[in-house]
């Protein structure tokens, strides 16, 4: 497993070094420029200097070495320095957002809890509702309960949320106002008050998200429970004399888990992609947010950043998912 | 059947070899095989019935799939009706793939369950011959019959067949392109009894018929008595003992051979009370890591030093009947070469 | 009394992503950072200067301004002090000069600072600007919140190119404004508290204040009028009537007020058929085959309701006009022949000019036919305009195909892309523009021939029309020697009709205004729309 | 080969029917399928037949009835610019329907190849695998940008501009969702692999185009079918977000999508202009998923014949 | 075996239905029969002829829907185990009745170890602690011929060859000592030379623990070798029942005859042409009203498509056969009497 695991991480390196060179030429063939939120009121020649200053003007592969010597080398030292003290990094030059003029990392870091917090936890509790309604509908399969079930989660695959976010800040944030409309990123939790107004403005935004989790995963887990509900080794569980709750929740549950988990696995760089839409509509400002923001800025290093970071979070999600499906099926050894 | 005429061999392999390679470690570097098979020579005449006997996992399957070139093999040599088939390259191999077909072992599984029975049948002859919509019809008809299948069925998809019929399925398919020789992979293993022997009978009825040569693969033992000329026995890889049916079933040499044999149950009660089975210790080894000597050394009931050590050569006992058994090792006049299964005639 | 009112919490659905002013014009990054960094003068609600850091406006009269027009000199108040306490000085001005000056710092106010040849800093408070000529309106740098004052000790070392690099100050700059900076979480939350040592002990109310960025405009109007969680809401670009009914929830009011923003049509005079080759394409060297006809621009504007396009569009936030330059009241000019719609009149002139209707109700001319590719950036508001004219000129023969464009790359000056405002590779286009502080000398000066876009200048170029009139290049230049207010109110209202009355290059529809809100427990908000539009913010307070 | 009598009951007399009798025979029992299929059949119908009934154009502005509720004149109400939203609903739900069933199409096409492709040439596998953990890494809106920049200008000229944008729309749509339905197919397709009826095919000396046409498609039908489904909701939702940010139609162009996101804004005011287009793309989806479901039963000939 | 001792399993007029898509499979139909202690019972009959789903039914182990008991009582130690409540039912399964499923590659949960599945009915019907179910295990595992126990309760199915699988399936089977021990097809699946080390297993554990075994296969030759009493069935239904020599000796149905003449033989003189049981057995789509096996009997006559045979009495003891051509011992007792 370790040996499978190594090995996969190797092959990862050309792929991802590769991802990262198309992801820089797409960008920068993409129109547009940084420059374009600027009031028309500044005149051309100022924003020719302006453009100078960010080194736009450079030649694409000059900027690309820049960005992959400042990305595998310069980010990390950072990193050390920072874990030990030292000061490897010092005079570097990091990559640095043509927006805010500040190192992409760490606006990338300052925004990680609030994606974390908010997508993360919609993307558990998506996770939470969706297989115990998955294991239920498969159990009671063609029941009311199942028929229900199936009527929803296609409502939440096929309603965006840029409506049910709007409808539900209606809803509860207007009509009845038991929750903020607006999330507070500067709210810090120390005690009990101010945890119960983290739990209330992240409330709406995960109950929008969770809704498409659930949706989606609770198809697969139900799926999955009647493909092992029909295999023998229910029936010989039934005939040593368990109880139903074993045979389900022990016996058919652990199975049962193998593809989801690994369906869960590879949902997980979503999460760190934020939610675009919802983010914007609660205002969460997370990853999500500031990527979006980032290419309508054109801030380049920015979006080739969370980009890139997306693109090994994609590949490392593959593998693991892979290995947990080595870890959960005791069949499948990877040598 | 063979016919005492100096015909020679339909099938003849040589030191067939087919290794599964095993990778592991940080570059997937080869580190061992899967021996598979491990150098097996046989030959089979023309009309005659192979039968190849042997427990699950010996190679049974391995060696039918490697003689027609459905692996690529690791080594060997294999001539069907005068053609080399183990090296032939992909557009040759595939002009030969008419004279030689394979009846699989699970009737279910080797039938596509989204098409009909029509198109299964008529999928060989779409692939070889250029025949017009009628002319396929007919034929794909005239193969029903043959196999006894109704003509009203031809429309119909394999799960709506009883096993029996799904195995006539695919012998009709096999039968397509008048192959000249048919590997039959435990073509009975997945039916029934009662069908069991109707799918024999068929077979055995379309060898007198068409004049086919069949390799028959199985784990019954009854049944290989039934419909085999001459039978192989293989563990392990290897064949250990070669003869012809009623010899073998008479008397057994190979203490293989001997422990299957006392194994199978025959329905008479009374016989069954007295019958003392040859019970093997322990599993079959793993074909990748086969034991020193002879294969069997680690299970045979009357091992000596000497297997654990060489392994055995092939002792010939005339009449195309080999043993690879150090027991037989003093019978020195009849010591062939290396290589088992040739018939010598 | 200064901290008594707790907290005060402004939206604005556009994030400021830094607080540097100088290193980015955008509106969001500049009302945000004139809560912290202030400049020498403001201009007020009316569009009047205020003495802002000084006691008071230089003028020639009062010996301010070199009776040659060559120098200002600025007076600091006495005693100011930076929020970390040290004392502000003329040195500061004059580093806040040369900042932006500095070669290779890509400063985006360096315009402001056109035509200052030195400072001098006699003493430590008096400030004095040297242009390297008469500089008729002299009121640029260190006037309006686009050109504030920094702290020179601070900005030391972020000289020239090294602008870009300085996070810490460009996130947090020390200045003499109302608030202080606690965090700044870029693109999304500034926390800022009450300074210390702000000039006026009883300000500001506010003990701290959050300002929250992101989203969008009806989310932030939301959260001002209809949930309360905000107390000022910026720039509501909304349909009037999803305001007023947001305006019925009772938390907050609207508040609007008028600057020189108008939304208008520009006419190509160029040929931008993709059938031309990329050289000549929609430059001077193609005249437009249809829009080239003064009459057909006139009766494409004579089309229009702009009263209709007001209520539909902007309601109490827009008026309609007929002027580029819509104020101040001295540079308006009087021009409101545009203000009804004479569909007859324009089809009368579309019939004079050769244009005959066709088969299908299409006019043609030629073998060709009347139609247009209407293109601009991505709005709501504008998508409504856009399906209303196109409707209000199919009714005079007009075909109009329309085009919008995400903003980012419409106003992105990239010249690769065929979709930006500069290239228009299109008949007409419609978006807003304005200009700064009250003189629209340079906003005037745009329409000059050598301004077209073109491509040797990289699509670079405010002159989208690629209107070229020596009489008005010649005018332009007059202004720019003008002194005298009156005179130059003259040139300007000229220039003014040249392009739009007399020649319909440009068809101005809304003169916009700014809608904001706030909630109905905030005081002291005064709307201006020709500085930061939260001026005032140390002016703020919370009634009880 | 005796058929005794009490097998009969199975048998229906197969040989003159063609088989796609067969799949409707079986679609027939299945009544959520049913229902969907009159859904969807009615909101075709009401899509094309609809505006010749209803002949207000949907781009016609009637400024004096604008923010109009439901009325006689116009059932549906009017948006805030006086067009009537029935008119609207109708052309929208032309370009929607047609956009999503296009790119959907393409995205199963180009998943369904790519994921067949690399799960049965293992020498491919690795590079397809990569392309596609490519395309999902690659953000979304600066790929559509570059495509319009370098397409939008050729494809107006060669189709006019609203079969170019549509063109352009449903490709971009296609080319950057088809990565889910390639790894489900791949994943199938190494486990049909692995079944004896291909080893009987390649015993037969079928070569890999065939093989792959007429044995591992055909059993790949079904999650490509659940695929298809989503990817239906997935493009027109998309299709909207695209327009909103002007790389879609024209802006006087009605959509669903545009619709409903143009209707947010009155979402407290006027929310019936909310729940028309809402409806209009969830029953759609709702009723192309159940024809899925009975679509993957009805071709499967297993289900098939119980 | 004496034929007076009280049967411990006595299964009455037992009726199972599917109920699917395509209408309703009578799969079982009013089989009776009966078990004595101690005794070991074969059940032969070709592929869907019933012995499973009769077995599983009298455990209730179907899964309802499709499978229905319609009708029917197994009697065991008392209690009718299709009326007891299922938390009784559960104190049956596993302790008192052990169940051997045909196939032994996909009984196990793969995903658990050997130890744990052994383990839990030991820790649920006998109330052992971890470490006694643990030790218990082992025993097992050496039991049913497992070497080198302890370290392979670690180890998962998959790493057991098909035979080994099949003895901890066995192991299992026998964990809390049953009375009863139903074994489906338990060698079907395997090589003659395992299957032959199964039987020797069998033999030897039913003469230390002398439970009562339901032993179903449709290898006769397995039958002939260790069965006491042979039941023979057909489409749903019992036809012939009796010891094994009289079975073997003296088949009276037709069906028994015929499928005793298909198997060919290792010994003594080879057929030059195999026996087929012509034709295919019935789908059960309704209830029989005739004899199923009618249209591949090659004795069949009018009366066979009219009337459903019953099991008669035949001279032999305990000989019973549902044929209208068997010579019957007295005059026709109705079947009732009991199985
Ligand atoms: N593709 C493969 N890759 C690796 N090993 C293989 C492969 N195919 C077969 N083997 C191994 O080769 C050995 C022989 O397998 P084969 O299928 O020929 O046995 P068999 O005698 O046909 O058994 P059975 O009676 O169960 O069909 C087994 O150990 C098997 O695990
Ligand atoms: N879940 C089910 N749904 C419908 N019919 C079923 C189901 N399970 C079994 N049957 C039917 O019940 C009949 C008896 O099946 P059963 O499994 O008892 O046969 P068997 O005698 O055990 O055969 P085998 O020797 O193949 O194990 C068959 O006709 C079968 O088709
Ligand atoms: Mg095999
Ligand atoms: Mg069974």
């Amino acid at each position: 497993m370790l040996t499978f695991t190594i090995r996969r991480l190797l092959l990862a390196i050309p792929t991802l070094v590769l991802i990262s060179l198309i992801i820089f030429l797409l960008l920068d063939l993409a129109p547009g420029d940084p420059l374009a939120d600027q009031p028309l009121s500044i005149p051309p020649e100022v924003r020719q200097k302006m453009r100078d200053a960010l080194g736009l003007d450079s030649p694409a592969y000059v900027r690309y070495l820049l960005w992959a010597k400042q990305f595998f080398w310069v980010e990390p030292l950072v990193f050390f320095d920072w874990v030990f003290g030292t000061s490897f990094s010092e005079g570097m030059q990091r990559i640095v957002s043509w927006q805010f003029r500040a190192p992409v990392f760490d606006i990338i870091i300052q925004r990680m809890p609030q994606t974390l917090w908010v997508v993360g936890l919609a993307y558990v509790v998506g996770v939470l509702i969706a297989l115990p309604i998955g294991i239920i509908s498969a159990y009671k399969q063609y029941s009311w309960f199942d028929q229900v079930g199936t009527f929803v989660s296609m409502i939440g695959f096929s309603v965006p949320p840029f409506f049910s976010g709007v409808l539900m800040i209606v809803i509860f944030a207007i009509m009845l106002p038991w929750f903020p409309s607006i999330y507070d990123t500067t709210l810090v939790v120390n005690d009990f008050e101010s945890f119960g107004q983290q739990v209330r403005q992240m409330t709406l935004p995960v109950m929008v998200l969770a809704l498409q989790t659930t949706a989606q995963l609770s198809r697969f887990m139900r799926a999955s429970m009647l493909d092992n509900l029909n295999h023998d080794y229910v029936r010989t569980a039934r005939a040593k004399g368990m109880t139903e709750k074993v045979v389900l929740l022990v016996h058919v549950l652990r199975n049962s888990m193998i593809p989801v988990v690994t369906v869960i696995a590879l949902g997980i760089p979503s999460i760190f992609g934020g939610a675009i839409i919802t983010e914007q509509i609660f205002k969460v400002n997370g990853l999500g947010q500031l990527l979006i923001t980032a290419i309508y800025a054109n801030d380049l290093p920015m979006v080739q950043t969370l980009a890139f970071i997306f693109a090994v979070l994609i590949v490392l999600c593959n593998l693991i998912a892979d290995v947990l499906y080595g870890l959960l099926d005791p069949r499948i050894r990877y040598d | 059947m063979a016919e005492e005429t100096a015909v020679g061999p339909l099938v003849k392999v040589r030191d067939l070899k087919m290794y599964f390679p095993i990778h592991s470690g940080l570059f997937k570097s080869h580190v061992g095989d899967i021996k598979a098979v491990d150098g097996i020579s046989f030959d089979i005449l023309p009309g005659e019935t192979l039968g190849l006997v042997g427990e699950s996992g010996c190679g049974k399957s391995t060696v039918g799939r490697s003689i027609l070139r459905l692996y690529d093999i690791t080594g060997g040599t294999v001539e069907i009706n005068g053609n080399e088939i183990a090296q032939a390259d992909s557009n040759s191999l595939r002009s030969k793939r008419p004279m030689m077909q394979m009846i699989f072992q699970d009737p279910q599984a080797s039938l596509n369950p989204r098409m009909t029975v029509a198109s299964i049948i008529a999928e060989p002859l779409d692939e070889h011959l250029d025949l017009t919509d009628e002319e396929r019809l007919a034929r794909v008809y005239e193969l029903m019959d043959w196999v006894g299948l109704n003509r009203a069925f031809a429309k119909r998809y394999p799960h709506e067949f009883s096993g029996g019929q799904r195995q006539r399925i695919g012998i009709a398919r096999a039968l397509a392109l008048n192959p000249k020789f048919i590997v039959c992979d435990e073509p009975i293993a997945a039916l029934d009894v009662s069908i069991q022997a109707q799918v024999v009978n068929l077979l055995e009825e379309l060898q007198d018929r068409l004049d086919l040569t069949y390799l028959f693969i199985s784990h019954d033992l009854s049944m290989v008595r039934h419909i085999a000329d001459r039978v192989a026995v293989m563990y392990l890889g290897r064949i250990v003992e070669i003869a012809s049916r009623d010899e073998l079933f008479a008397e057994p040499l190979h203490p293989y051979t001997q422990a299957l044999l006392s194994a199978v149950p025959e329905p008479d009660p009374d016989y069954e009370r007295t019958r003392k089975p040859i019970v093997l210790q322990g599993d079959v080894p793993s074909p990748a890591n086969p034991p020193k000597g002879c294969n069997f050394s680690t299970r045979c009931p009357k091992v000596m030093d000497i297997c654990r050590q060489i392994e055995p050569d092939v002792f010939d006992f005339g009449d195309g009947r080999q043993v690879a058994c150090h027991l037989y090792a003093d019978n020195t006049a009849k010591t062939a070469g290396s290589t088992a299964g040739q018939t010598t005639k | 009394e200064r901290g008594s009112d707790g907290e005060v919490k402004i939206i604005y659905w556009q994030a400021p992503s830094i607080l540097n002013p100088y290193l980015s014009g955008g509106t969001k990054d500049i009302e945000s950072a004139s809560l912290i960094v202030e400049p020498l003068a403001r201009f007020d609600q009316t569009g009047s200067l205020v003495p802002w850091l000084v006691d008071e406006i230089p003028t020639v009269e009062n010996g301010g301004v070199s009776a040659d027009l060559t120098s200002i000199t600025w007076k600091l108040k006495e005693g100011l002090k930076w929020s970390d306490g040290t004392p502000v000085t003329s040195a500061d001005v004059k580093f806040t000069a040369d900042y932006c000056m500095a070669p290779d710092g890509g400063c985006a106010q360096s315009a402001k600072f056109d035509g200052v040849a030195s400072i001098d800093t006699p003493d430590d408070l008096t400030v004095v600007v040297n242009f390297d000529g008469p500089k008729p309106v002299p009121y640029a740098a260190f006037v309006g919140a686009q050109s504030p004052i920094i702290q020179k000790a601070q900005f030391e070392e972020c000289l020239g190119a090294k602008a870009q690099e300085c996070t810490a100050a460009n996130f947090g700059p020390v200045g003499t404004g109302p608030f202080v900076v606690t965090d700044f979480k870029p693109n999304d939350v500034i926390t800022m508290k009450a300074n210390e040592n702000y000039r006026d002990p009883a300000k500001p109310a506010f003990a701290t204040l959050t300002f929250k960025g992101g989203g969008d405009a009806a989310a932030a109007g939301r959260a001002v009028m209809e949930t309360g969680e905000f107390d000022y809401a910026w720039n509501l670009q909304l349909a009037p009537d999803v305001i007023a009914a947001m305006a019925e929830g009772g938390k907050g009011t609207p508040v609007s007020g008028f600057g020189t923003l108008v939304e208008r049509i520009e006419m190509n005079l160029t040929n931008p058929s993709p059938d031309l080759p990329p050289e000549t394409r929609a430059t001077a060297a193609e005249p437009h085959p249809i829009l080239s006809d003064e009459r057909v621009r006139r009766a494409l504007s004579m089309a229009i309701d702009r009263n209709l396009l007001v209520e539909i569009g902007y309601g109490q936030a827009g008026r309609p006009t007929c002027n580029l330059v819509p104020a101040p009241d001295i540079f308006a000019s009087d021009n409101t022949d545009c203000l009804t719609q004479d569909i007859e009149g324009a089809k009368a002139l579309l019939d004079e000019a050769g244009w005959t209707a066709g088969a299908d109700g299409i006019r043609e001319k030629d073998g060709m036919k009347l139609e247009l590719l209407y293109q601009t950036s991505t709005n709501a508001v504008r998508q409504d305009f856009q399906a209303l004219i196109k409707q209000w000129w199919s009714e005079i023969g007009v075909e109009t195909e329309l085009k919008n464009i995400d903003a980012s790359v419409f106003f992105g000056g990239d010249p690769a892309s065929p979709d930006t405002f500069q290239k228009f590779y299109a008949d007409v286009e419609m978006y807003a523009n304005n200009f700064d502080g009250t003189d629209p000398e340079q906003y005037l000066g745009q329409y000059t021939c050598e301004k077209a876009p073109r491509p040797e200048s990289q699509w670079q170029g405010e002159n989208i029309n690629r209107f070229c009139n020596e009489e008005y290049d010649a005018l332009v230049a007059e202004l720019s020697k003008t002194g005298e207010i009156s005179k130059r109110a003259e040139i300007a209202k000229k220039l003014n009709d040249m392009i739009t009355k007399d020649t319909m290059t440009i068809v101005p529809l809304v003169d916009r205004g700014r809608v904001s809100a706030h909630s109905n427990s905030l005081g002291g908000v005064v709307l201006n729309t020709w500085d930061s539009e939260i001026w005032n913010a140390a002016d703020w307070y919370r009634i009880k | 080969m005796t058929d005794t009598p009490a097998a009969k009951p199975l048998i229906k007399d197969t040989t003159g029917r063609s088989q796609w009798w067969d799949v409707w025979d079986q679609f027939k029992t299945h009544k959520g399928a049913l229902f969907g299929a009159a859904v969807f059949l009615f909101i075709l119908l009401a899509v094309t037949v609809g505006p010749f009934l209803w002949t207000i154009e949907p781009t016609f502005i009637d400024i004096r009835a604008r923010n109009s509720g439901p009325t006689l004149a116009h059932p549906f109400g009017t948006d805030q610019l006086g067009r009537d939203i029935l008119a609207r609903m109708m052309a929208g739900g032309q370009v929607s329907i047609a956009v999503g069933l296009t790119a959907m199409a393409i995205s199963v096409l180009l998943g369904t190849l790519i994921g067949i492709v690399s799960g049965f040439f293992r020498r491919l596998d690795g590079l397809l695998m990569g392309l596609t953990d490519l395309f999902l890494a690659l953000p979304l809106l600066p790929l559509l940008l570059v495509m319009v920049m370098l397409f939008r200008e050729t494809l107006s000229r060669g189709f006019g501009p609203e079969m170019g944008t549509f063109i352009l729309i449903v490709s971009a749509i296609g080319i950057t969702s088809w990565m889910q339905t390639a790894r489900i197919v791949r994943g199938e397709v190494l486990a049909l692999k692995e079944r004896e009826f291909v080893l009987a095919a390649r015993s037969i000396g079928t070569p890999p185009r065939r093989m792959i046409l007429r044995h591992i498609l055909p059993n790949v039908l079904s999650p490509i079918m659940v695929s298809a489904t989503l990817g239906i909701a997935t493009a027109i939702i998309t299709e909207s977000a695209l327009s909103f940010l002007g790389l879609g139609f024209p802006p006087d162009f009605p959509t669903w999508g545009r619709l409903l996101f143009d209707a947010i804004d009155y979402l407290q005011q006027y929310p019936e202009r909310v729940f028309w287009p809402g409806l209009a793309i969830s029953l759609t989806v709702l009723s192309v998923n159940y024809i899925g479901d009975g679509l993957r039963d009805a071709l499967d000939p297993r289900i098939r014949g119980r | 075996m004496p034929d007076t001792a009280s049967p411990i399993l006595d299964v009455k007029g037992l009726k199972t239905v599917f109920r699917t898509r395509g209408g309703e499979v009578h799969a079982v139909n009013s089989v009776s029969f009966h078990l004595r202690p101690g005794e070991l019972l074969g059940v032969v009959g070709e592929s869907g002829s019933g012995k499973s789903v009769t077995m599983m039914s009298l455990l209730r182990l179907l899964p309802s829907p499709p499978a229905e008991m319609r009708d029917g009582a197994v009697m065991f130690g008392g209690q009718d185990l299709l009326k007891i409540s299922n938390e009784e039912l559960r104190n049956v399964r596993g302790s008192k009745i052990g169940f051997i499923f045909q196939d032994p590659m996909t009984s196990l949960n793969p995903v658990y170890t050997i130890g744990y599945q052994l383990a839990e009915p030991l820790r649920a019907h006998m109330g052992m602690t971890k470490a006694q179910a643990r030790t218990r295990s082992i025993e097992l595992l050496e039991l049913v011929g497992i070497p080198d126990a302890e370290r392979r309760l670690k180890d998962y199915p998959h790493q057991f060859s098909g035979g080994m699988r099949q003895r901890v399936m066995i192991a299992i089977a026998l964990a809390c000592d049953p009375q009863v021990l139903i074994a489906d097809e338990p060698t079907t699946a395997l090589d003659v030379t395992i299957q032959a080390q199964i039987i020797e297993l069998v033999k030897e554990l039913r003469q230390k623990l002398g439970m009562a075994i339901i032993w179903i296969t449709h290898d006769l030759g397995v039958i002939a070798g260790i069965a006491d009493r042979v039941m023979v069935m057909y489409a749903g239904q019992v036809v012939e029942e009796g010891p094994v020599k009289e079975i073997f000796d003296d088949p009276q149905h037709p069906y028994t005859q015929a499928l005793l003449k298909t198997v060919p033989a290792v010994r003594g003189p080879r057929a030059e042409k195999l026996q087929v049981i012509e034709g295919q057995p019935p789908i059960l789509t309704e209830a029989p009203a005739s004899c199923q096996f009618r249209n591949r009997c090659q004795f069949a006559f009018e009366r066979c498509s009219e009337e459903n045979p019953l099991l008669t009495p035949i001279s032999a003891p305990g000989h019973k056969a549902a044929c209208f051509l068997v010579d019957k011992a007295t005059t026709p007792a109705p079947e009732t009497a009991h199985g």
